[in-house]
């Protein structure tokens, strides 16, 4: 652990070395930077017989092991969070998407008909089904494929996954509203 | 209106003092304060009629370099004015009280204003972020969006269900594509009307419509020989190819040539012709 | 219950210490993060039983005296350069510019003042107050508006934006002097 040493700025410069007064300045130029600060640009702020390469290591050991941590990059140094506790800061959003109106169609035919073959879903939407939209309805996980139907060709089946259920809220695949009452309004 | 800085712009620029100094004040108010400072350094002990007649000096001095003066100076200028001759009154008038009662609110506003510039005063000397102090300059966004989550419900579901099978059961009404070659119909009839009246041998290709290219120019070489088939076998013309691959020729037959009606289909311009792709079948419902 | 007090070293007693694990993950907290970090979000990926207060007194005086310095300001922590080195700092790190003394005066007499109307502000310097003051203003994210006033005219309501504590390194609103205070100054 790095002990206080209590800057003091007007502290004259004798010594060669690093200073605390040097040190505070490139701590302070790193972080307010927005860009990496380069060791010339650092070197143009300290009086010419400082070398600001020791400066620069010198920051560096002081932070090594810290929250941050001083990194060279892209031709200059930057401050950065230690790698460990950047993957426990990193907090996730969930921006939920919505499906294309054919997913959504196809999710709901699989839904009403299941199991049912890519060909059925084509005859009842009157449609050709992209290979996308089937991949895409995959990758949410609310559908799965059953085997393959037992005729010639051997189709794949398409059923609705667990997933499905709690996507809308259902107990069971029961609790969807019967195909006739749907289609009597429209 | 008056403008905020009512700074009367000089047009001689003689370099009166005045002027600058009137110019420096961002309304009579301001001024006011100012000359109330000079005055005394405590607000509360300030003479308002001392006060008055200091204003209304500057505006007279103002004045006599013809200065232009804001309408709110003025405003100000008349009020102190009547101020003034309410201060002046014996103490025991009731008017006088009336004008102690305004030197009051005067007063107060003064030092309502002190009071703010003190503020600005006392903020502008706090270490200012992005002037004395600087944040950093390069934060992290430590926060990853996850897009697999998706948004739709059970209504949204069903009316996916009901537009799903309505696409299907309401069929898209066959819209044949505009023909855009040069058929058969459009090849005799063009070739009925060159050929009548001429003499000798022509090369088939000569019938060909003008500015063709790739598969229309295919196309119609295909339609021109059909016609000319069938031109053929009514007589009005004679066929020959001397070799595999050579040229067509034709020449006038025996009988008439049957006149073909009708005029000659315009060809389509190519540009139209190079959407080939199908349109997806859902959207045409 | 220990109190950070804007960037002074003069630090409460850091008692037994946090944790050097807590210090690492509230120093990259903070550090990372563009505005300043409530003491309850760090107590939120703190253990239940560590005191955020005193992780944040303890990171405090890690810092203090250094370039870098932990500042509380506008209801939370923010890193932030010591002011001492602004002056060779602002030779690489571009600054705005300052704000015009009218603009000054007018978020003087919001601050005090607020809720205040547009016709009150202009009472109280006296002189009418530019579209442009206020677009200076809005800006700078300093100002904003908050509803009308329920008199005739419905005029707009102003107030300071959070952005005004921060700027200014203020923790609340409170810590603005009393008007009498600022009149005995002179």
């Amino acid at each position: 652990m790095s002990e206080i040493t209590g800057g003091q700025p007007d502290l004259p410069d004798v010594v060669s070395g690093p200073s605390e007064d040097h040190l505070r300045l490139a701590e302070s130029l790193i972080f307010a930077s927005v860009e990496p600060v380069a060791a010339r640009v650092l070197a143009g702020l300290l009086p010419e017989d400082v070398d600001a390469t020791a400066v620069l290591a010198g920051l560096n050991a002081r932070y090594a092991g810290r929250g941050v941590e001083l990194v060279a990059v892209g031709g200059g140094y930057q401050f950065r969070t230690a790698p460990d506790l950047a993957a426990r800061l990193t907090r996730v959003v969930s921006r939920p998407r919505r499906l294309p109106r054919v997913a959504m169609e196809t999710l709901a035919i699989i839904a009403w008909h299941q199991p049912v073959t890519r060909a059925e879903i084509e005859e009842i939407r009157g449609a050709t089904l992209s290979q996308q939209t089937l991949e895409q309805l995959l990758e949410t996980s609310l559908v799965r494929t059953a085997g393959h139907r037992d005729v010639p060709g051997r189709p794949i089946l398409w059923v609705t996954a667990p997933a499905f259920l709690s996507q809308f809220g259902l107990k069971d695949l029961k609790e969807l509203p019967r195909r006739e009452e749907l289609l009597e309004e429209g | 209106m008056s403008k905020s800085e009512p700074g009367p712009v000089a047009a001689g620029g003689d370099g009166d003092k005045l002027l600058l100094t009137l110019d420096g004040f961002s309304g009579p108010l301001d001024l006011l304060l100012d000359l109330a400072r000079a005055q005394k350094l405590d607000l509360a002990q300030i003479s308002i009629l001392q006060l008055v007649d200091q204003f209304l000096a500057v505006i007279d001095g103002a004045r006599r370099v013809r200065l232009e003066i804001a309408a709110d100076w003025l405003v100000m200028a008349a009020w102190l004015t009547w101020l003034k001759s309410r201060l002046l009154l014996p103490k025991d008038e009731p008017a006088a009280v009336e004008g102690e009662a305004a030197a009051d609110i005067l007063a107060a506003r003064l030092k309502e204003l002190g009071a703010m510039r003190a503020g600005a005063a006392w903020l502008a000397a706090r270490p200012m972020l992005g002037q004395d102090v600087f944040g950093r300059g390069a934060p992290e966004n430590l926060i990853s969006t996850d897009r697999s989550k998706i948004t739709a419900d059970l209504p949204m579901l069903l009316r996916a269900y009901v537009d799903g099978i309505r696409r299907g059961t309401v069929k898209p009404r066959y819209e044949p594509r505009q023909l855009s070659f040069w058929t058969v119909q459009d090849a005799l009839k063009r070739l009925s009307a060159s050929m009548r009246g001429s003499a000798g041998w022509s090369d088939l290709e000569q019938f060909l419509p003008a500015n063709l290219s790739g598969r229309e120019r295919n196309a119609a070489i295909a339609s021109t020989l059909i016609a000319s088939l069938e031109m053929a076998r009514g007589g009005g013309l004679v066929l020959r190819q001397d070799s595999a691959f050579s040229p067509i020729m034709v020449a006038l037959g025996e009988l008439e040539i049957e006149v073909v009606e009708g005029e000659t289909a315009p060809i389509v311009a190519p540009s139209d012709l190079q959407d080939n792709s199908e349109p997806d079948a859902g959207e045409l419902a």
